[in-house]
């Protein structure tokens, strides 16, 4: 590979679209606001001059309509990344998504594939309240069909979207859009992170921290202060969230022998809850303490500044409960 | 418009061919051989054909919960259609997908699915996969009245508009959305008329008559293929038997509560028989002939059946194959 | 129709509250003292101001993402909702909802949310109980041009006209939908027509004219009383600032990508200005009878801000309040 | 209570239509198929004759705007129930349930809320296929907001369908078409089972088996085959999905210390996994083994009842699952 460059996490998905588009016409782009920086930030720069707007399709509101289009391009033989530039917009689509998309290739006895994309942005917090910050991973997650990917960092916001796109099946892609900004190294070549890989961004053998998008930022500013407490956290970045990295996490638990979970959905009911069953059934006997989950409570998003700092979790949080289950280093923790 | 004698016997063949297979199903479902939920379209044969017969075999087409005639007009395989409905292994969706989900996209079907108005906007994306590519396909969405009601096809319908996208919707109205006529379905205003406010084409076609299908579906293909899309066609037609199954009625539930007279007037308007009458008293077919093919689908439809009954059923230990591509 | 000065006067100091309040938020807006996302109404305060005007207390509402306008015209506290903007717990939605989530079940402004057409059918549903109840309520919907792109929009003209509900769909075209101009959002046919195949009445009506706004309200409002409902309004008007926030060239997207020409038109149109120049001119009003209403609603808008301000945060320890009743 | 008499599962729920209309005006029924026995069995027999065509609205097929007018009209002070004959077609309605009811309370900061019943059918085998069979409610339970309840007997049938009429929030009922003929004594008055209460079914020492819906019915046929072999299990039944009562989950699985979950949705990301790390979060010392779960495979619903037969889970597998956790006590299944 080529020296990688930094860029942000948006510019990095910008560059797997003019890279896919330009090795594959039969992707294209389709969705609300793909023309508008306000929707979508800087990802789809320069692609309707590069590739026109044939290619690059602002459409009407009707989120169930046009995803279904994307969904029917795909089985006629395009590769469609349909985005929703809120995840709380794709409520409408949900027809298309699961009962079209999703069956289809095993509805069709395997005799056609629907290879789309669902991009749907998470896009919380400023006080947007609640049909504006919704994280839905946890819905796909539950549908068999669907694969989905929420990538961390800028090499996998790429990497994950030419996957996606190169995906024979449908793929939900999340990304947060509190991460745009955020940069790091991307190689300039076209290149996939694996589906259903996560990865270790820092070993540790006291705690394992498996966490997921935005939460993978946390854990790493929380691994940091517990190992200003000598408690060394190995943290794990899911990247994909369905099919699951059980092997990585399981492996992860049975050397640390404790598990926090991070993610930025609901903690009810949601991605968490199945990192947990997974690893209580597959590593039971090597837990040494109860599984701590950090999410979001089971409240919708509030609008109120002063709300959203205790509804959303943080490094905070995660430090608490890793704190919580390292208890026979507790002394470490009275000593400062 | 003049059509050819060929033409003509084709057009007959093929509503034979679907009226034929499914009237065949009739006994099996009522035994209980077949469990799948079949939707048979007896009586609205015309529509399928006369609308795929104006197709070529590239072009796409979506089915819906009532679409073995469609599977069968676009040139699906008699034998993979039935094993299908037999859920077998060899069947065209591997017995995976039943009456309800048939698919072959060799022949330009690209699928059929129960949610009602669910494949109006992939038959859309179809179109737009033809526009972008400039392959000068043209894609075919068939569904009933009562998708009237969901507003994905509105959606659609602007889409299509909007991209002039190269798609026909052909709406098969058949006056009831299973237990409900279509008076307590929307008001009392054509159904084609909801093109109007998107400035689609649309026009009103006796779906009983498979040559006025047939004429409307070839004008509406070269309007698409002129880039002049989409068109909209409510076909008048009328389903011979139950929403689900032979007879709502004998099933137990007695959930048809279409008038008998209603029945029997549209039984008058067969568009079968139509054809018949019209091949031997205008085209000059012999009567013997016409026996012929009638005997020849018999056949088909006979061996399709066998076929079906020995498929092998699919294996408990492949329930998990076909998830994901 | 003829209006008594009261009337008149009522429909001024209204449109001028709305504005005079919005046109305060600029400041706060750019300098982050109010952080929830606000769109503002500036330019069509008359489509609110002259619909409200014709409905009772009792009749019901519902708004959008862009409802300012909505909630004070329905009469909703200037006082609770500068402080729902600021996100404070004496706001109306007690800081939980913020802009895009206003409501006052007391004055029939039943609520407020930003997915674009997610309250069309909750009106509908409003309409429905009114109608169970025969209570003579009518139901509002407000919603915009962007609107039309929503399936549910037709799902709800058609079960409101099937069923003769009383209520009135207000769209409020100002031909853009975010960055889009409604002609690239559909084919270029009135908004008003999708209200034909369902058989509604619909008008078109000049939302910049408060009194033409509020005469075609009347008339939909008795229409529906009488069980004639529901009835479509079209109201031609147009945003002077930014699709959220002040201006959207200025908060650094550049995404406003209206013509200045354009928009410049539109100014002169200002509803305000236009009642205004009536009123002094045709109903003589006096200069400074009109700048006594203006002096009284600076002041009670200032009375907002202040009461805003000194209202308090919602406490962290109460975020799970309000989950379930 | 008066003495109850057998009715079946869809009598039950006809019956508590027929008791709820009847004292409150305000509750109407609306949706695809309410005057129809093929959509709803006999669960709305004779309320139209009753209540008239007013109160019993059979829809159009426009289930988004059909279910939004349900909750426009709950919001109006009305106590309507939108029914879905298919668990499948909520797919066109999620966002009146999820963007609007759900978080209406919430977001107006409790100045209004939404008693609305979103009442969906489970309609799966007989060959129907995946677009047919779905069973969602683990989506419905990750939404802050919404409660969920799925009863498993004609008693709960009743008193779930009366209580979810009368709560005051909009409340997601889950029944079972495979349960209408199910049969069991029902008072004859009209009362309430409350919300968020499971019950046992069946004390046991040896392992709990927590339940739902249809399971139930499985667990409690696993329970008399585990008896034969000296394995008492405890059989919970859920009742509420959402919220979960941790409680009698908890305080059954620390007296047994082994748990089976028998859930009739998808084991990914389902409401098995919430369970499970409820568990293993609050009685974590208490757990002798690892939890097992009973649940549908990552797969859509098959149409061949061939595939049927694998696909569905039964008591043989909660058998199974009880068996492998009671493994102390093999040498008693070897020796049979
Ligand atoms: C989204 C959805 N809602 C409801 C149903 C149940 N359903 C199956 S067929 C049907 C009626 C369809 O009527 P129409 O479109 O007129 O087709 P026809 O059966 O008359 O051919 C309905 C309501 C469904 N399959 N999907
Ligand atoms: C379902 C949904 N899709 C997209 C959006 C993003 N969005 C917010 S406002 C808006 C435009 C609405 O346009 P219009 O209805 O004309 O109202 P206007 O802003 O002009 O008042 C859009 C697309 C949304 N809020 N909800
Ligand atoms: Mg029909
Ligand atoms: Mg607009």
């Amino acid at each position: 590979m080529s020296s990688p460059r930094n860029l942000s996490y948006c510019q990095a998905i910008n560059e797997a679209f003019h890279q896919t588009m330009e090795a594959d016409p039969s992707v294209f782009l389709i969705g609300q606001g793909v023309k508008s920086p306000w929707y979508v930030g800087s990802t789809t720069r320069g692609l309707i001059e590069r590739f026109g707007q044939e290619r690059v399709i602002d459409s009407p509101i009707s989120e169930n309509g046009i995803t279904g289009a994307a969904v029917g391009a795909a089985i006629a033989g395009m590769r469609p990344v349909v985005v929703h530039p809120r995840m709380d917009f794709m409520l409408y689509a949900m027809d298309p998504i699961i009962n079209e998309a999703a069956n289809w290739f095993y509805m069709s006895g395997g005799r056609s594939n629907a290879p789309v994309v669902f991009w749907g942005i998470i896009n919380r917090r400023g006080e947007q309240a609640a049909q504006h910050s919704q994280a839905m991973h946890a819905v796909f997650a539950h549908v068999p069909g669907l694969k989905v990917v929420m990538p961390a960092t800028a090499y996998d916001a790429k990497g994950l979207m030419v996957a996606a796109i190169q995906d024979p099946n449908p793929v939900v892609f999340v990304d947060e859009r509190l991460l745009y900004g955020h940069a790091g190294p991307v190689p300039e070549e076209i290149y996939q992170v694996e589906i259903g890989k996560g990865c270790i961004r820092r070993e540790g053998c006291d705690v394992t921290i498996v966490a997921v998008s935005l939460m993978v930022h946390e854990a790493l500013l929380a691994a940091y202060q517990l190992a200003e407490n000598d408690i060394e956290a190995e943290v794990i970045d899911l990247r994909t969230v369905k099919p699951l990295d059980q092997e990585l996490i399981v492996s992860s638990v049975k050397k640390t022998g404790r598990l926090v979970i991070a993610d930025a959905g609901w903690q009810s009911f949601g991605i968490s809850a199945e990192i947990a069953a997974l690893v209580s059934e597959q590593a039971f006997d090597d837990l040494k303490e109860p599984i701590m989950r950090v999410a979001l409570p089971d409240c919708p998003a509030p609008a109120s500044m002063a709300l959203e700092e205790d509804y959303y979790s943080s490094a905070v949080d995660i430090v608490e409960a890793a704190r919580k289950i390292t208890r026979e280093r507790k002394n470490i923790w009275r000593a400062r | 418009m003049t059509h050819d004698q060929e033409r003509l016997q084709y057009l007959y063949r093929m509503m034979l061919r679907i009226r034929c297979f499914e009237e065949g199903l009739v006994d099996p479902i009522l035994n209980r051989e077949i469990r799948t939920p079949c939707h048979l379209c007896s009586g609205q044969e015309a529509v399928a054909v006369g609308l795929c017969a104006a197709l070529s075999k590239d072009d796409y087409i979506f089915g819906s919960h009532r679409s073995h005639g469609h599977f069968l007009a676009k040139g699906g395989s008699l034998n993979a259609l039935a094993a299908e409905i037999y859920c077998k292994e060899k069947g065209c969706s591997r017995g995976r997908g039943g009456s309800m989900h048939l698919v072959d996209p060799d022949v330009g079907m690209l699928g059929s699915a129960p949610i009602v108005s669910g494949t109006i906007s992939l038959a859309v994306g179809a179109a737009l996969a033809a526009s972008l590519r400039k392959d000068g396909r043209v894609a075919v969405s068939f569904f009933g009245d009562g998708a009237t009601g969901e507003g994905v096809l509105y959606e659609s319908l602007n889409f299509a508009a909007l991209k002039k996208l190269p798609i026909i919707f052909v709406c098969e109205n058949n006056l009831y959305a299973t237990h409900m006529p279509i008076r307590e379905c929307r008001v009392d205003i054509p159904i084609r008329r909801i093109a109007e406010p998107f400035g689609i084409e649309n026009h009103m076609v006796d779906g009983n008559d498979v040559l006025a299908v047939y004429d409307a579906g070839l004008k509406a293909v070269e309007v698409c293929r002129n880039g002049e899309g989409p068109v909209f066609l409510e076909c008048m037609t009328y389903r011979f038997r139950g929403h689900v199954g032979p007879d709502d009625n004998v099933q137990g539930l007695h959930t048809d509560i279409r008038p008998k007279t209603e029945l029997a007037s549209w039984l008058n308007k067969d568009p079968i028989q139509r054809l018949e009458r019209y091949l031997i008293e205008h085209i000059g077919i012999g009567v013997m002939d016409v026996q012929k093919i009638k005997d020849t689908v018999a056949q088909e439809v006979r061996e399709a059946k066998t076929f079906a009954e020995n498929s092998p059923r699919p294996r408990g230990k492949e329930l998990n194959e076909y998830v994901f591509a």
